[in-house]
């Protein structure tokens, strides 16, 4: 059952993020896009940690993306022009990827050999009182940081795209 | 597979078969006679004027925006609401500064009159 | 095989990390280049999120809170940006903005 | 449950005080519409919250020396005192208040003044306090994103500037992947040692070695996305575009302040917490060293837009600032420490000057805008020479003192080949700079507009060519401080 839902859930988020990359609408890449946090947030929760199962849900499916899907319609953008890349991207770049991956995987495989087997429910540490437990106490700092980040983008948000108002 | 999540499992098997299912049926069902006077807006309100893809105003954006902000700072405090009674006097002073940079930023915004719409 | 062992999402997340890398490399709408930055964070969150499944330690999901508060604030401001730049050049194709090659 | 404590707060303080000051900064603004004149209590205000960060500083450093301790953890592990996080945020202290006093006058004739700018600017300099004192990979990278969030948008202050739009674009695009590089590495450490402390950090890695595939990829990007931070090549394509649209002041800011931050990351986190895995990133830095040299003198000769010829100077610098982290001795870590001083007053003091060349209706940024700078501006125009002499590490100025320092660690270090590489490009540099004085002397002044003046950016531009001069001729002095502060001995 684990076996199964793990290679779904992957599955749906390797092809969607491999359709964000070959979309040439911008629309179709953040709906690909909102796949893959959809399906990562089942992969979250298979890996214990269900409060930010639903943090990503809510945060990043339902509202930063919401966010994207406004302003692409906002700017009523239109599908991309082809164009050329310049030679060492076009030649160099997916075999270094592929490598890049190769090399990861190996090196995930090969060296934490101490690695568990994911048992959907086998630790339950990320519910919202145990997150409240840690976060609110040994990342106290962290978190009021939080706050000022938020003010600030809140700031830059209303100074950069306020022009036409004023 | 813990049970507490087996009725979600089940009820996201039947809400992702449920519209299925209903398109399914209600082709078998229905008659099909395809006429052009169907497609035009009739009783519906006005014509449209223009494209339905105009650009719309950049303070709708402000408005998504803020949504995001608070949204955020939302999924921050549920934590702090189911335990907020172990953390006490502290863990209200710990949420009262997040909330108070917030709360400039409110005011900031208010003042600056991003949200008039007149 | 019954289980799944933790280095599958490990490699999920280098998987996912590199297609964020590739969509940044590749695309040239503006909007999708910085999708393709979301896309990378959240291939990052994937890996804290399984250290902290194979650490039995919940830090690891706080750390993806950080990341996705982060990762708000900065598409709240990227996207502000790109309105300007938009606003002024009526474009979102990436090779078009260069008023400042020489 | 733990509470914060008294020293808790200590550790915090500058960095209370000037979120405080940022948010009072907005308030005023928005409330004190009707207070004549009120912009400038607006700066006021806003130096008023430097001096008080300023003052938390010094106790902080004073409170630390009365314990006779070298360095002080708090707040749950996730900030620490030393030395090093002291030097920075001194120096970034100073950068944000010269930020302040030439800001004015360009603000009024862009129109762009308000509250929100003197606000952004202190936020930043908030998460410029955690890259510099933070000892914990979460704290770490929030203080980062703070820097970097606030700088976006300050570049994009000018909204009706097309070329400022880009540079925030560009600079947010490769700004954030960078981060994301950055992150990647950070959640491979903390898959490492299990915890994201830097001292855990520092012992898992020496445990499982160089050799360990893990560790190197981990180290790789990290120090990929901070080579992007301080604008070293192959990671440099933003700055030129981002130092060239940006405000000038911001400009200045971005190239000293956010510089200087970004160092103390790296020299927290390769030498002091990697520092057993030198051999992993030596290499990296070396080849970006060479390179950062090599692209910024070279694209330097052919630019004729001043900020974009600033923008390749201080790649350049970033690559010397590097050689001395490479050397990785004591005299070395000096020289990174002089480096950085010097680099930070004759970039600032350069910069005051594009400053004053912005006046209503002459954007001020081409090389030709300096003409004839001598017979309207002598003044001006000799103290921007002492700059450039500085700049291009001439005797006496502060700028040879902080290269020799750099080449001296490199040859007791017996880095010979780099050593002549470096010295190579100080020659090469020497043209680019002196096609400016060439500008300011030989050529006739083609406006006589005179040029933007304030009280502020007279005072910031005296105030860095003197000390430029002064640590030239009496080095002493200046650096015992310096070093005094740093902890790096005498």
């Amino acid at each position: 059952m684990d076996t199964i839902l793990f290679f779904i859930f992957a599955i749906i988020a390797v092809v969607c993020g491999l359709n964000l990359v070959l979309q040439k609408h911008p629309i179709s890449s953040a709906l690909s896009l909102i796949g893959v946090m959809g399906s990562l947030a089942v992969l979250y929760l298979m890996l214990g940690a269900e409060f930010l199962a639903a943090a990503q849900v809510i945060v990043y499916a339902g509202a930063i993306m919401v966010l994207f899907v406004f302003v692409i319609m906002l700017l009523n953008a239109g599908s991309e022009k082809p164009g050329g890349k310049s030679w060492f991207a076009q030649i160099a770049g997916i075999p270094l990827l592929l490598a890049f991956i190769a090399v990861m995987g190996f090196v995930i495989e090969t060296f934490l050999p101490a690695l568990r087997s994911v048992r959907f429910g086998s630790f339950a540490g990320g519910t919202a009182r145990e997150i409240g437990r840690v976060l609110f106490t040994e990342y106290l700092l962290p978190f009021e940081v939080t706050s000022v980040l938020i003010l600030i983008a809140i700031l830059g948000a209303v100074v950069l795209a306020r022009k036409e108002i004023d | 597979m813990p049970s507490g999540y087996l009725p979600i499992f089940v009820f996201a098997i039947l809400a992702a078969l449920f519209p299925v299912a209903a398109l399914l049926l209600a082709r078998l069902v229905r008659p099909s006679a395809p006429n052009a006077a169907k497609l035009s807006a009739y009783e519906c309100g006005i014509e449209p004027t223009s494209q339905s893809r105009g650009r719309y105003s950049v303070r709708f954006f402000l408005v998504a925006m803020l949504f995001v902000i608070f949204d955020v700072e939302t999924v921050f405090l549920f934590p702090w609401a189911v335990r907020y009674r172990q953390l006490g006097w502290f863990g209200i002073a710990e949420a009262g500064v997040f909330l108070a940079f917030l709360v400039v930023g409110y005011v900031w915004v208010i003042r600056k009159r991003v949200l008039d719409w007149s | 095989m019954h289980h799944v062992p933790l280095s599958w999402y490990l490699i999920l997340s280098a998987i996912l990390f590199a297609l964020g890398i590739a969509g940044f490399i590749y695309r040239k709408n503006i909007i999708t280049v910085f999708m393709s930055i979301e896309l990378m964070l959240n291939a990052v969150n994937l890996s804290f999120v399984a250290f902290a499944y194979q650490l039995r330690q919940v830090d690891g999901q706080i750390y993806a809170f950080f990341v996705m508060v982060v990762a708000a604030a900065e598409a709240a401001v990227g996207l502000a940006i790109i309105l300007t730049v938009f606003k002024n050049r009526k474009t979102l194709q990436i090779d078009e903005i260069d008023s400042m090659k020489l | 449950m733990p509470v914060f404590t008294g020293s808790d707060m200590l550790t915090l303080l500058p960095a209370i005080v000037m979120c405080l000051f940022a948010c009072g900064t907005l308030v005023l603004d928005v409330m004190g519409r009707r207070i004549p004149r009120g912009r400038r209590w607006l700066m006021l205000f806003g130096l008023c919250g430097l001096a008080i960060t300023g003052v938390s500083l010094w106790r902080q450093w004073s409170a630390l020396a009365a314990g006779g301790l070298s360095q002080y953890t708090g707040a749950q592990g996730a900030v620490t005192l030393d030395g090093l996080g002291f030097f920075s945020n001194a120096l970034v202290l100073g950068a944000t208040v010269l930020l302040f006093l030439t800001s004015y006058r360009f603000l009024e004739i862009t129109r762009e003044h308000s509250g929100e700018y003197y606000s952004l600017a202190l936020f930043a300099q908030a998460g410029m306090y955690f890259m510099a004192t933070a000892s914990e990979l979460i704290t770490l990278f929030l203080g980062l994103e703070l820097t970097s969030i606030s700088f976006y948008i300050l570049v994009g202050f000018t909204r009706v500037d097309r070329r400022s739009n880009e540079a925030a674009l560009k600079y947010l695009l490769l700004g954030a992947v960078s981060s994301g590089f950055i992150l990647y590495g950070f959640s491979l450490l903390y898959g490492i040692a299990g915890s994201t402390e830097l001292a855990d950090i520092s012992s898992a890695v020496s445990g499982r070695g160089a050799s360990d595939p893990f560790v190197v990829v981990a180290v790789v990007t990290i120090v990929a996305g901070l080579l992007f931070k301080i604008s070293a090549v192959p990671f440099h394509m933003w700055a030129p575009d981002a130092y060239d649209g940006a405000p000038t002041p911001v400009t200045g800011h971005l190239s000293v302040a956010s510089k200087v931050a970004s160092f103390a990351v790296i020299l927290r986190l390769l030498p002091m917490t990697l520092g057993s895995v030198r051999s992993l990133w030596e290499p990296l830095l070396i080849v970006a060293a060479v390179a950062s040299m090599t692209v910024g003198s070279i694209a330097a000769l052919t630019q004729h837009r001043l900020k974009r010829l600033f923008a390749y100077s201080s790649i350049a610098h970033a690559g010397y600032i590097l050689l001395g982290i490479i050397a990785g001795t004591q005299m070395g870590l000096r020289g990174v420490y002089v480096y950085l001083i010097v680099y930070a007053l004759m970039n600032l003091g350069a910069f005051t000057v594009l400053t004053a060349l912005h006046r209503h209706g002459i954007a001020g940024e081409d090389l030709h805008d300096l003409r004839g700078l001598s017979t309207t501006r002598p003044v001006h125009a000799a103290l921007f020479v002492v700059l450039l002499l500085s700049l291009a590490g001439m005797p006496p100025t502060a700028g040879f003192l902080a290269k020799y320092y750099i080449f001296t660690a490199l040859i007791e270090t017996r880095h010979y080949a780099l050593a002549v590489i470096a010295a190579a490009y100080v020659v090469v540099s020497l043209y680019f700079y002196f096609r400016l004085v060439r500008e300011m002397y030989m050529r006739p002044a083609e406006t006589r507009e005179p040029l933007a003046a304030s009280l502020g950016i007279r005072l910031s531009l005296y105030a860095t060519a003197a000390l430029t001069l002064f640590i030239g001729v009496f080095p002493e002095p200046v650096l015992r401080l310096g070093f005094r502060i740093s902890g790096v001995g005498q």
